[in-house]
């Protein structure tokens, strides 16, 4: 296979084709203008050809549509710099070891899924002793010491338990996203915690399905986590930042 | 239709346990009152607008009362409406602005009390009577569909823009419309007012928005011919509340849980459990469906193992239901297709599990929820998961069925999301209409064995729950790997117990209604 | 519902949000790079916001992406001019009459599906007797000779056998796509029909369900016909096309 | 497993007069051989390669003995061989380059043909024994997956670009992959050369294309452990030649209808029936599948109306299947999922048939296609008939599982297409691995109804084919409502009568290698 990694595009059966699956709906009924708007559409994106392979009306005067679309579009994939956060995973026992080594106590980790957001699942995966999909949560850490308060906890609770347990990490948890109440909720806590005066003190972690590296930083927080994570990728980024901040001096055990 | 030929004894031996758990709670619920049931008894009266603060007058004049709440809010406002002459609506403006103290009036001598009540409950029965007969009169003239019904939820957060995404998909084929509300709201203690438009992640239920919805739907019905039903949300703080509301507004369904708000809204134990049996007397009196929450368990429990609990809840919400007058074809017990996909024979321990649900639940309209936890952003793998889940809900004969949405692991359904999701159902429930019919079960074959294994463990939970009682069942985290204590959880202090004087004069005319005298004297 | 008809863009849960879903394969192999990649060429294409929502590899070094995206783009529907073809659709009968009174005689079509192209269904619904979906086809017209001379008929024999019977009009059939054999072929048609010097006395039409009245049009047909036509579009667009020409001075019958 | 207890004896009926059917054409077979049965023959002799104008060598020679080529070409060969002393692919390129003139040379004397023709012959069955060997070798080591077997199609003209594409489908769970050849390659009277990378819908089915992607899903066995099957098409002008080509590279499976060519590509009856027979014979002694195409008629048919003829062709498909020396466990007898989706009961119609069709064929690897007719732009609809399609699948035990792609109606599959396919198999099959021990057939059901009727349509057709005989039934248009008459059709210029001096070396080895001297006089 001879890909031009410079040049990515997307693949249908012939290298460098382009061919995309879209579908969408438009708030105009069926017909043929709809169908030259949706074709219309595709191609003010970028495309080079754009199929409206099926309209259909699906009520109140909308159209929904499915299109098979060739793009003109390309990446440079060799210029990609992934926004996924950077670091060692390291297995539990191995985190346990750094951490004594490191630090020579116990982490304390507190968490909870803030705000009106009841989804406990999330931050149960990371924290609960049984943890998620075969990887036990950071409960089952001997070097860690995990506070789960649940869901539904305000921003505030949530930093004043972190202060009386004298948190070493912060875990926020957000599912709900609708009219970026989760953007609403991160905000918020992040501006309790430097408010007041223990951000230095804190690593602060965001996690949810529809939350990413990127979308965490940009917010403040150290790191974010999106689907698919679990307690070891938690304990081995929190570690490593600490680590980090020791090394600069910003931060003692 | 297919039989299973379920062990009859052994499903008696199930409710009985179920009846007997139920009643364990009754002298609990019977010993107080809550915030709740009083607010919902002066709306059952008649009152309804909020203050200058915007506090529902409901609150305001249940505020008034509380530190006589054991009373019950029904004696005070008699006597303060009796003595001033004012109707509800004209004492709950008249408290709000602080113009009487409402615990201030006299008793009123027992005979003109007795005529006031009469008065009052019958203007009450009436009103809802009124709902009733015109739901029976546009099925009559508008015939709903066929089951399993289609049921497709709208969460928008703006009312307006959910009457959009409501039209559309009754006019292409829903059956059931839910209105489905914003996150806070069922942690609110109050109940919002007004046409809403800024909810997060649903839309909030007041009573403006039940009327808005309703009207909507009921042009779709003329359109279509067809009846399309209602649905909201009661669980929560204010239950009972949100019951007399969709009474009023002719909502025809429910989600009305005697146990979803204490293990999964952390709502203290105790309140729910008397928030949920007065709400059901409401229900029943108004002809409501309830929906149940089991299907909730299996977001949290893994769906194989914790199967038995799901069908044990059916029967505690099943028996509970039944203490307060609703019938079996008002319960819409709940239950889910929630296993991982990646399972050897999923599809037939699902199809078992529902097609025994049926059997033992025959008349009742079960509720069938989709896959959900494991739905992934591959909205193609969603999309099929969704069809083999139609096929058991056509096969198994579900009433309600909540149509899975191929994005559900995303975001609350698009539009086209929601078409795709009846276009999916329509396809698969006419295109194997009568496979019910076409086969017989094995009685040695992988159905029957996942059936024995499911109530054999149904029956020893069911023991277990009943030998320690529900709250210490509940405590013990038995139910969704969940412990709530009967000491916590949020609404604990809109407790109060009854006093002597306390009096609830629904309690009696519901009872006459449904002709439950004697079995309610045990509850209320 | 509040509809911008001069700025229509997808809906799906709030008029303008610009929801699109999108699936297609990236020759690069799973991993953060892949999904940072899937994401920037979906944003490359004016969207405001772009959520992979899944990644799965499939062999070979391909990753199969689902992306959820908003998009930027707008189309002014009050200015599409659809480009499928606008004519009066008539029934049957009404063809029949039409034919009587404008021409006098009945109208010769000859039809087939050209190329190494061997779909029949298409065509014969057409043309056939019985005709498709409950639409009688160009057979059952009195007022109509219709010959289907079938599939993998080489042009040159079409032109033939269409001189020979006098053909007033010409249906040409192309399903298969693939590598545009269909385009060759239906230019190679029209090529020969006007070096023949016919093309003036025939009405040329293109069909197939990934034809389209643009295409057509722009390979020199008069017309082209997609998914879901049948018998009475086809006759009704002659006729209207052979009145139009007869009254031009064009064509006689 | 379940059971639908069909009529033995009716089936014995239906088997009976398919036999009659076919043994209704066994002596125009007999009597005339055709071009491509003799480029078969050289072919199998080790002949190979072009001349300069690009013109395969079989070609140039059997043009050369074209004027007596009734005499069979193996009758001038030999003798020029023998004459000459070249050896076949010697005598080829003389031909080619006009250095002999075949047709010259003098009749050998009997016992020195007898000798090489045992030498010619014994070359050739080695050949393809070590084909079988090495496959039962590398299926023992790298036991290929269970049935359904998961079938795929690569199409994108370009052998290059379909390795890749077989290769990544190979290595997520497919079974068997089918190189699909260019749209124009069946009505070539030739078989093109060398690798290819231009076709149109398809890659031209070459030796050395054969070849090419043998190797590559050979690499891909020993990365996953699994064999994995290869099929190309027969069907067309050329069907003996290119199942010499399949048996020389080890290919597994083979489409070779009896009929599609004649409905499906206008191929004269007579040529075909004869080319059947020939390439059959050859599947047998290389221990290939074939594939039937009975799922063609329904595309141009309805599917509930001629459910009967795929049957009914399914039963003659078998009966020259046997009749050639091929067993039941190498007929892969075609039918389809292809009701219209908007039936009511459609998928218990197609699950009837399916389960019909297994309890008839009880040892036949059964190929089922998936809905390609009723497939349309809406993607997402497709993908869940393609769920349902695959539910009867593995419910019904299909052998050979052709997987419904979900741009069907659009284009050849795109790399996902058939990825998507993949998991939705995958899933389906897994999910619902036991469901046919789970459940039993109502016999008084709407399955047994369906069983019934279309076995009782099929033995009147049969009825009435072997009344008229099946050439006369093919031009009356009884097959895919298409009609096609024994003169017309291309490819007739093929057909040469034999002469009393025709030999086919290969009839007797296969005969004898098959253990079918006495049938096979019959025949050939
Ligand atoms: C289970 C569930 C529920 C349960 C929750 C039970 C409970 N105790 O958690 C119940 C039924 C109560 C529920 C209710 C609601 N839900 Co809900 N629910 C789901 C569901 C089906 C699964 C979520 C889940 O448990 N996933 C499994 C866990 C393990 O995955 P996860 O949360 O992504 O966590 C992983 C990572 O994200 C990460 N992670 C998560 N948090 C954190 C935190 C940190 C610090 C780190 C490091 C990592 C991390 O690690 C975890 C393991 O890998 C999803 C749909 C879906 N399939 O995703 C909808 C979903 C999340 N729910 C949704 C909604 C809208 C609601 C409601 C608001 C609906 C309503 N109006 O009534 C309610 C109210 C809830 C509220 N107030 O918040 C929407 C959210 C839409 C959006 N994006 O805004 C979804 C997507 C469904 C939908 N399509 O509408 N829900
Ligand atoms: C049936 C079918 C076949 C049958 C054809 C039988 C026959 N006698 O026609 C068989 C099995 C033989 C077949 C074979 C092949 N097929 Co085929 N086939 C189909 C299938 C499943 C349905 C087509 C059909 O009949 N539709 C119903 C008719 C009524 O619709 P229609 O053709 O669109 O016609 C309507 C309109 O388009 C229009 N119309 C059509 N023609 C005309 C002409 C005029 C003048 C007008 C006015 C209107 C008009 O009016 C009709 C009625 O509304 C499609 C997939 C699909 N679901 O669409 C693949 C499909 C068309 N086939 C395809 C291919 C590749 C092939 C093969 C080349 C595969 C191979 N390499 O072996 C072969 C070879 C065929 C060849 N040489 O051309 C591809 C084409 C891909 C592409 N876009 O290039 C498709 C899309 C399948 C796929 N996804 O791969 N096929
Ligand atoms: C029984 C029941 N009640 C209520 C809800 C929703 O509750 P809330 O509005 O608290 O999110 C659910 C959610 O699925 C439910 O199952
Ligand atoms: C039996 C059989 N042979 C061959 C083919 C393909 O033939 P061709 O290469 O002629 O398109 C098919 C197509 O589906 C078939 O069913």
């Amino acid at each position: 296979m001879d890909v031009d990694l410079r040049n990515v595009r997307p693949y249908g059966d012939t290298m460098g084709d382009g061919a995309v699956q879209m579908s969408f709906t438009l708030p105009i009924p069926q017909g043929s203008v709809a169908r030259e708007a949706a074709r219309q559409l595709v191609l003010s994106m970028g495309f080079t050809d754009a199929q409206v392979v099926h309209d259909e009306d699906i009520g109140e005067g909308f159209t929904f549509f499915v299109v098979y679309g060739k793009t003109a579009a390309s990446v440079d994939s060799t210029k990609i710099i992934p926004t996924e956060p950077e670091f060692e995973v390291w297995e539990r026992e191995e985190c346990n070891r750094r951490i004594q080594e490191y630090f020579g106590r116990p982490l304390v980790v507190v968490g909870a899924c803030i705000g009106e957001d009841a989804h406990t699942v999330g931050i149960d995966a990371i924290m609960n002793m049984k943890g998620y999909h075969g990887h036990y949560g950071l409960e089952r850490y001997s070097m860690i010491e995990a506070h789960n308060l649940g869901a539904q906890i305000p921003p505030e609770e949530l930093l004043e338990r972190a202060r009386e347990l004298g948190a070493d990490a912060i875990l926020v948890s957000q599912v709900v996203t609708q009219r970026d109440s989760h953007v609403l909720n991160l905000t918020r806590m992040i501006e309790l915690v430097e408010a007041a005066g223990i951000r230095d003190r804190v690593v602060m972690v965001a996690g949810g399905p529809r939350i990413d590296n990127a979308l965490a930083q940009e917010l403040g927080y150290d790191v974010g986590f999106g689907k698919e994570s679990y307690a070891e990728h938690v304990a081995s980024f929190i570690i490593q930042e600490l680590h980090r901040r020791m090394d600069d001096g910003r931060w003692t055990p | 239709m297919i039989r299973l030929g379920l062990d009859q004894e052994q499903i008696a031996r199930l409710r009985k346990l179920a009846k007997e758990i139920v009643h364990g709670v009754a002298p609990i619920i019977k010993r107080n009152t809550t915030v709740s049931v009083e607010r919902a008894i002066v709306r059952l009266m008649g009152l309804d607008g909020i203050d200058n603060d915007g506090v529902p007058l409901p609150n305001v004049v249940v505020e008034a009362v509380r530190p006589r709440l054991g009373d019950g809010v029904a004696r005070h406002v008699a006597a303060a409406m009796l003595s001033t002459g004012m109707d509800i609506n004209q004492l709950g403006t008249a408290v709000a602005n602080r113009e009487v103290d409402i615990l201030s009036f006299p008793e009123p001598p027992e005979d003109e009390l007795e005529d006031f009540w009469t008065e009052q409950t019958s203007f009450t029965m009436e009103r809802i009577a009124e709902r009733v007969k015109e739901r029976n009169e546009y099925m009559k003239e508008y015939p709903p569909g066929p089951q399993p019904w289609k049921y497709v939820i709208v969460a928008t957060g703006n009312i307006y823009e959910d009457v959009t995404q409501a039209r559309a998909p009754a006019l292409k084929g829903a059956d059931i419309i839910a209105v489905i509300r914003s996150t806070g709201q069922s942690l609110l203690d109050f109940v919002p007012y007004g046409a809403t438009t800024e909810g997060f992640g649903g839309t909030y239920a007041t009573q403006e928005n039940f009327r808005i919805m309703r009207r909507a739907l009921d042009e779709v019905m003329k359109e279509t011919g067809r009846y399309i039903r209602l649905v909201n949300y009661a669980s929560g703080l204010c239950m009972p509340e949100i019951v007399v509301m969709g009474a009023f507004e002719r909502l025809d369904m429910m989600l009305n849980d005697s146990m979803y708000g204490i293990l999964f809204r952390d709502i203290n134990p105790v309140r729910t459990f008397i928030d949920q049996f007065f709400s059901r007397m409401i229900d029943a009196v108004a002809d409501i469906i309830i929906n149940t929450g089991e299907d909730n368990y299996l977001t949290t429990s893994d769906a194989v193992e914790a199967a038995h609990t799901v069908l044990a809840s059916d029967l505690i919400n099943e028996a509970f239901g039944l203490a307060a007058g609703l019938k079996p074809q008002h319960l819409g017990l709940g239950h889910a297709f929630e296993m991982n996909p990646d399972i050897e024979d999923g599809f037939l321990m699902e199809l078992a599990q529902a097609l025994m649900l049926r059997e033992i639940f025959p008349d009742h309209p079960l509720k069938y929820m989709p896959p959900t936890k494991h739905m992934t952003g591959n909205v193609f793998k969603g999309y099929i998961m969704n069809a083999l889940f139609n096929l058991v809900g056509v096969w198994s004969h579900q009433g309600i069925q909540l149509l899975g949405m191929l994005t559900e692991a995303l975001h609350t359904p698009y539009l086209h999301d929601r078409f795709l999701a009846l276009q999916n159902a329509g396809y698969v429930f006419n295109n194997a209409r009568h496979i019910s019919d076409a086969f017989l079960v094995n009685p040695d074959g992988p159905i029957m064995d996942r059936v024995r294994t499911v109530m054999d463990d149904t029956e020893e939970f069911l023991k277990k729950v009943n030998d320690s009682g529900l709250l210490d069942a509940i405590s013990n985290g038995w139910f969704a790997d969940i412990s709530r204590s009967p000491e916590g959880g949020k609404g604990l202090d809109g407790v109060s117990e009854k006093s002597p004087a306390y009096i609830n004069p629904y309690i009696r005319s519901f009872a006459a209604y449904l002709g439950r005298e004697e079995e309610l004297e045990k509850w209320m």
